[in-house]
């Protein structure tokens, strides 16, 4: 009956209904395609890291990503092959594999592809880590893969010019060219121990995760058109391992409830008093 | 009444002992750091040196702001009753009055424990900000002894000057006392607002110097927001102690005057609301002008947020104001509310509906797969609403619509008895729509021509139409009403206790709105002391995001309701020893033990 | 009694679908995200509250039954829906907790202010290059060389090249991009690029090119004019 | 926990404090407050559910005197100071404006000529135009220029030359300030290293080391 009793309703109807329109949304959300988010199942048993084609990718959810032509760069480009890489990606709590696939007409041996990660905490420009003007940005760890040699070049960078490849190669690819499609699959523990210079996965954490493709198809001069700088490239975008299931939630979910329900029960005995005052 | 007096005293020694705790470690560590060469700052622990004079210089402010107000609320008050011949209005102009000896004190405390940390923590700073000033430091001074003067005089002659010439007399001490007032406000308010617009020159006498860093591009237009912002405090801070009183009140007497003194302050503090978004508006645009990067940085870079926050609060003042309105209507105006129930609803959702529009950032927060769906951080449709044009728009609906339920409230339980009556209302209705219209029109028309244009003449147009409103309509009503026969009489002392709370509300809005704009003001210049000209080197050059520093404006603000409720409570303590209203006795002893242990915040400062 | 329990559910059910389905569908429009949902819901709430509440009687045809229905006076079927909700009040809380506390699947949210603060030095730049018919020409035969891929024949923003960038090129037809800034604070973003924004702008995701090293200021201030020409824009000034 | 969650956790502390009181506690004044931090609690909470940016200061752009190769380079440099530590964008503007408190100095560099620019900024009252443009009626304007060789602003030589090179060029002359007219430090920039420390130890004590370098902001 006062208006402290409406004031608590306020703030319960209010909360209520911001669960609900977070309940909906979310669930609305969960049905919805995967966007811009690579997650990397956990799996168990042995990770497919040179079969592209096996069932166990079905485990996990495609993402697709569209593709431009780089432009950041002088040496650029104004149009490419590739517009769209599928994305997908399995973990087993010690090895990550990452499967990429696309449409390429041609199967050429300068066909090539890549994946970009950040390395350490401080941001990096996705143009290969480039410097940035009033950002002190850090070092990029990019791992390639050319249809030529067919396997995984783990290199890093911090700036145009500044490509090179790791001593300690830990990264390995394989390719598979079938019906006008690429399939790659890379490779990698999720840990390594070279923290300063390679991507580190930790299961749960989000890190951010760019692309390139290149079409090694020539031109009539016996030119390949996509090389170097000019390729597709994606923008950043986010990659996270799936996390082992964590109950801690339930607990404080448990002690939250229980408050709730004493809430509940002092309020509406308060209710009660008052009914009869 | 002993024992409770020990209690109350016990408080003061153990605040008196925090303040104290405060202050020492700085003094130490001010003597540890002196050591090599000129010491530009100092730190202390824990708390940091940057959040102390934060803390303690938003206080300041706050009950500066309050000191500033009350006078201009008691003298208007006396007037009105002076002319009117009210007394119930002298009598609340004396009760607030009273209240001015204890809160000068304590605010002319809090500017000398401010003055002495700044001294100890900016000690390079304040070197730089005495040679420009220190004409004005004196002049300052002797503000402060005029002001101190005249207050002695207007408080303790109020009874002894009621009659005839005397009280003429003491009109005019209100005045003065206003008047010194307003000046000992624009003279500090020049070094804050050199400090994000300066104005140097080198050459020239001290006097020179001082006078051009004094007129600065910011210092005028702060002054008036400052002013309108004291005026609105006050009026508010009055309507939350009435509706406190209110709510312990135990007499049919008692529940009538703080029902009636909750009405006038509400009143006053809307009547300032009204006129404070086109202060802020120029203001806004004085910056603008002085210095683009500077305008960016407050609308479109780091704080754009921190006006979705600002359009929050104001929105819950807006929505609290007229909520106090419309239960005025229907609970002092026995069987009105079927009559006002529609007009009631409709201004409800208009003024929903101009939130709406208000709150609605330009960028806004989406998910990653939200922004995606949107094409960017824009939505293609409410993305519009996200800009100046929109904002000015609803803006001036809001205080159009606020002005209605003025009028509503004001015609409310009155039956029109003269003859033109009904051209009248025709006439004031077609103003009000057609002022409406015009400024939606003027609104949605400044999407299509430069922004200048829009500045200069739109925006400026709807403020000339909504003060034109405001113009005309009063006056009509007034000579409406001074014919029309009452038909249903105001019964004060009947409002249910939710309004008491809308009171309360009311002013913790607009004292949090004053620690926000604090922090924008301050976080504008960035990692500069004196913009563009002395730059911060501290560790604490950096702004801290709005999350953690809504902590610390939540701090001040709760640590200001307690100051204020100590303030009142000295001063009315004369009234229970003397022991005129029995009911008084209930409601204050228990504000000690919550003062005591209702500071849950004090620890996160 | 029913009535009062249900009006408001009906009110916020009404809100919440037209946000959610409504609004997107209307051309030209798009989904709403979460946050000004809830904004938009918590709005139309406290505008019910204080509509119900405004006198004493329509406060007792509001609250006397939703306090009825809560303490369990003489409610008679609707007993189980009492039941129901005061046992799914705290197991909304505590699911409400448990998303809280678990570490969070979805990706952070992106708050990249569009417009930050431009350096010092680039604010007080007028436009050196004269405002003839020729230099917009000119100016617009730079843009479509080196800023139509992006940035659209058409000055949407929808060029050939943008599909793959996010954020997407900016929209120079929105009257919210270019038209709210001054000629001075292109010249700082197109002489700059994506790597001279400030970390508010984040820079790391722009792939805005540094002209600087590529065009001479005079191309880059005629670019601008053929921008705010070709999109029908002007820039904010004040004078 | 993540910083944001502790003061999530704060905030929601109060706002459940407020709703004790109000549920357990009769008192008034108590129950005010209880609402009051009902209120201040969920403003928190709001200020922590949007964007957290904190405003950072930009590093101290230090310009190695070395790397002026060529007039153009002194000129942006001019450009930066200009802008920023020589304050002149405070009261001059570049092209008309309504809100300048002195003369434009659209084409400056153009009409007056190196040495009297050099004079015009270190003894501003020598010789006088009450506006430089000529033609017209001459007008008042509020300010008086400083000596920007003083304090409080306390430009270098090659600071100073700088911002002139910036004149010129920006009204379409060629920059008749040299490199080789800029005052060479005592210790050339072979001593990259000593020259670091110098800077190091000139930002610690706050203090601004001119000659052989440029502490620009």
């Amino acid at each position: 009956m006062k208006p402290e009793t409406v004031t608590k309703w306020l703030i319960r109807l209010g909360s209520t209904v911001a669960l609900l329109a977070v309940l909906t949304g979310g669930a609305v959300d969960g049905v919805a395609q995967e966007s811009g988010v690579v997650r990397a199942a956990l799996v168990t048993g042995a990770l497919p890291v040179d079969d592209p084609n096996a069932t166990m990718w079905n485990n996990a959810a495609p993402t697709v990503f569209p593709m431009s032509p780089q432009v950041h760069w002088p040496e650029r480009i104004q149009q490419v092959t590739v517009q769209d890489l599928t994305v997908r990606a399995l973990h087993d709590g010690t090895q990550l594999a990452v499967l990429l696939e696309y449409e390429d007409p041609t199967e050429d041996p300068d066909d090539a592809a890549a994946i970009e990660f950040m390395v350490g905490d401080k941001k990096a420009h996705f143009a290969h880590g480039q410097p940035m003007l009033l950002v002190e940005g850090g070092p990029v760890n990019i791992w390639y893969w050319k249809s030529r040699d067919n396997k995984g070049v783990d290199l890093w960078a911090k700036g145009f010019g500044t490509l090179r490849p790791h001593e300690h190669q830990d990264v390995k690819a394989k390719g598979e060219y079938a019906n006008g499609k690429w399939k790659v699959v890379f490779s990698r523990s999720l840990v390594t121990d070279h923290p300063d210079e390679d991507a580190q996965i930790m299961p749960g954490q989000f890190i951010n995760i760019a692309f390139a493709v290149w079409d090694g198809r020539k031109d009539d001069a016996g030119q390949v058109i996509e090389k170097g700088s000019q390729k597709a490239v994606s923008s950043w975008w986010y990659f996270r391992a799936e996390p082992p299931p964590d109950y801690s939630g339930y607990v404080y979910a448990g002690v939250a409830a229980v408050l709730a329900l004493g809430f509940q029960f002092v309020l509406i005995r308060k209710l009660k008093e008052g009914q009869s005052a | 009444m002993s024992h409770v007096v020990d209690r109350h005293g016990a408080w003061l020694v153990s605040l008196l002992m925090v303040v104290g705790c405060m202050i020492l470690p700085a003094i130490g560590f001010a003597a540890d750091s002196t050591a090599a060469g000129p010491t530009e700052y100092r730190d202390i622990p824990y708390i940091g040196s940057r959040n102390l004079i934060w803390i303690v210089a938003q206080l300041h402010l706050l009950l500066a702001g309050f000191v500033l107000g009350v006078p201009i609320f008691a003298w208007l008050c006396e007037i009105i009753a002076w002319k009117g011949g009210e007394q119930r209005y002298d009598k609340l102009a004396k009760e607030f009055t009273k209240l001015l000896t204890s809160a000068y004190a304590t605010t002319a405390l809090f500017g000398g424990i401010l003055l002495f940390l700044l001294i100890v923590f900016y000690p390079k700073l304040m070197n730089y900000l005495t040679d420009i000033f220190f004409p004005s430091f004196l002049l300052y001074c002797l503000l402060f002894l005029f002001e101190t003067a005249t207050l002695y005089l207007y408080w303790y002659g109020w009874d002894a000057m009621q009659e005839g010439g005397k009280k003429t007399l003491h009109i005019f001490l209100g005045f003065l006392l206003n008047f010194f007032a307003i000046f000992i406000m624009i003279v500090p308010n020049a070094w804050a607002t050199f400090q994000s617009s300066p104005v140097v020159i080198s050459e020239g006498t001290a006097i020179e110097r001082a006078w051009a860093a004094t007129w600065n591009p910011t210092w005028w237009p702060i002054n008036i927001h400052r002013l309108i912002a004291n005026v609105v405090l006050g009026g508010y801070i009055c309507g939350a102690y009435a509706g406190v009183r209110y709510l312990a009140a135990k007499t049919a007497a008692d529940r009538e005057h703080y029902d009636w003194m909750g009405y006038v302050g509400n009143f006053i503090g809307v009547f300032g609301l009204l006129a404070l978004p086109f202060a802020g508006y120029w203001l806004m645009r004085e910056i603008y002008q002085y210095n683009q990067q500077m305008g960016i940085t407050l609308m479109g870079g780091f704080l754009s947020w921190l006006f979705i926050i600002q359009a929050m609060l104001i929105g819950v003042l807006f929505l609290g104001s007229n909520y106090y309105f419309w239960l005025g209507i229907t609970y002092r105006i026995p069987g009105s509310e079927n009559q006002y129930r529609k007009p009631i609803l409709w201004m409800l959702i208009s003024l929903l509906l101009c939130l709406a529009v208000w709150m609605t950032p330009h960028s806004l927060v989406a998910s990653i797969e939200e922004a995606q769906k949107m094409g960017g951080a824009h939505h293609p449709l409410l993305g519009v609403l996200g800009v100046m044009s929109a904002k000015m728009t609803v803006s001036n609906l809001m205080i159009l619509i606020t002005f209605m339920s003025f009028v509503m409230y004001w015609r409310a339980g009155k039956q029109d008895t003269a003859p033109w009556a009904r051209l009248a209302k025709a006439v004031m209705g077609a103003i009000l729509a057609l002022a409406s219209i015009a400024v939606i029109i003027l609104g949605v028309w400044g999407y299509f021509v430069p922004a200048i244009v829009r500045i200069n003449y739109f925006s400026t147009s709807q403020v000339a139409i909504v003060i034109f409103v405001i113009l005309t309509i009063t006056p009509l009503t007034a000579l409406l009403l001074k014919s029309a026969k009452t038909t249903t009489d105001m019964v004060w002392g009947r409002m249910p206790p939710r309004a008491g709370y809308a009171l309360v509300l009311n002013a913790v809005m607009v004292i949090l709105l004053m620690a926000l704009m604090g922090y924008a003001r301050s976080s504008s210049r960035v990692h500069w002391h004196i913009y563009g000209v002395m730059r911060d080197t501290s560790p604490y050059a950096y702004s801290p995001a709005l999350g953690s520093a809504s902590l610390i404006m939540v701090f001040c603000t709760f640590f200001f309701c307690l100051l204020v409720a100590f303030i009142f409570w000295v001063a009315t303590m004369g009234d229970k020893a003397k022991g005129v209203q029995g009911t008084v006795k209930q409601d204050l002893p228990h504000g000690i033990p919550a003062m005591a242990g209702g500071g849950p915040e004090r620890g996160e400062g | 009694m029913e009535r009062a329990l249900i009006r408001p559910i009906v009110i916020m059910g009404a809100m919440y679908a037209f946000l959610k389905f409504v609004l997107p569908n209307i051309p030209g429009s798009a989904e709403i995200p979460a946050s000004l949902i809830i904004l938009y819901l918590l709005l139309t709430l406290s505008g019910i509250i204080i509509f119900e509440t405004l006198s004493a009687e329509s406060k007792e045809a509001f609250w006397g039954p939703l306090q009825r229905f809560l303490t369990g006076d003489n409610i008679g079927r609707l007993q189980p829906l009492r039941y129901g909700i005061l046992v799914l009040f705290p197991v909304l809380v505590g699911w409400q907790t448990y998303h809280a506390t678990v570490p969070s699947d979805r990706p952070p949210a992106e708050n990249r202010v569009i417009h930050p603060a431009p350096p010092g030095e680039y604010t007080g730049l007028a436009n050196p290059v004269p405002k003839t018919p020729e230099n917009i020409m000119q100016g617009k035969g730079f843009y479509a060389a080196f800023c139509s891929p992006c940035h659209g024949a058409n000055f949407d923003g929808k060029g050939p090249a943008a599909r793959g960038y996010n954020p997407p090129p900016a929209n120079f037809a929105d009257p919210t991009t270019i038209a709210m800034l001054q000629e001075s604070y292109l010249f700082w973003r197109i002489k700059k690029g994506g790597v001279g924004l400030p970390i508010e702008g984040m820079p790391w995701k722009s792939a805005m090119p540094r002209w600087e090293l590529e065009l001479p200021d005079e191309w880059i201030w005629k670019i601008i004019m053929g921008e705010y020409d070709g999109a029908h824009q002007a820039p904010r000034t004040w004078e | 926990m993540s910083e944001l969650a502790q003061l999530q956790l704060v905030a929601l502390g109060i706002v459940i404090f407020g709703i004790l009181i109000l549920l357990f506690i009769r008192s008034n004044f108590f129950r005010v407050t209880g609402f009051v931090s009902i209120v201040l609690g969920l403003f928190s909470l709001m200020s922590l559910a949007v964007p957290q940016m904190a405003s950072l200061p930009p590093a101290d752009e230090t310009i190695d005197i070395a790397s002026i190769k060529t007039p153009a380079d002194i000129a942006a440099l001019g450009q930066t100071i200009f802008f920023s530590k020589g304050q002149c964008a405070l009261c001059h503007s570049i092209g008309p404006s309504e809100s300048a408190r002195c003369p434009d100095l659209k084409g400056i560099g153009a009409k007056l000529t190196k040495e009297f620019l050099y004079e015009s900024l270190t003894d501003p009252q020598a010789f006088i135009y009450q506006d430089y443009r000529h033609g017209g009626v001459p007008k008042e304007y509020p300010a008086t220029m400083p000596r920007i060789d003083k304090d409080p602003i306390g430009l270098s030589k090659n600071e100073i030359l700088a911002v002139i090179a910036f004149l010129q060029q920006m009204s379409g002359e060629p920059i008749s300030v040299s490199v080789s007219e800029l005052e060479m430090p005592e210790q050339g920039p072979s001593d990259p290293v000593k020259a670091a420390q110098a800077v190091s130890v000139a930002r610690v004590q706050g203090q601004e080391k001119r000659g052989n370098l440029w502490n620009v902001r």
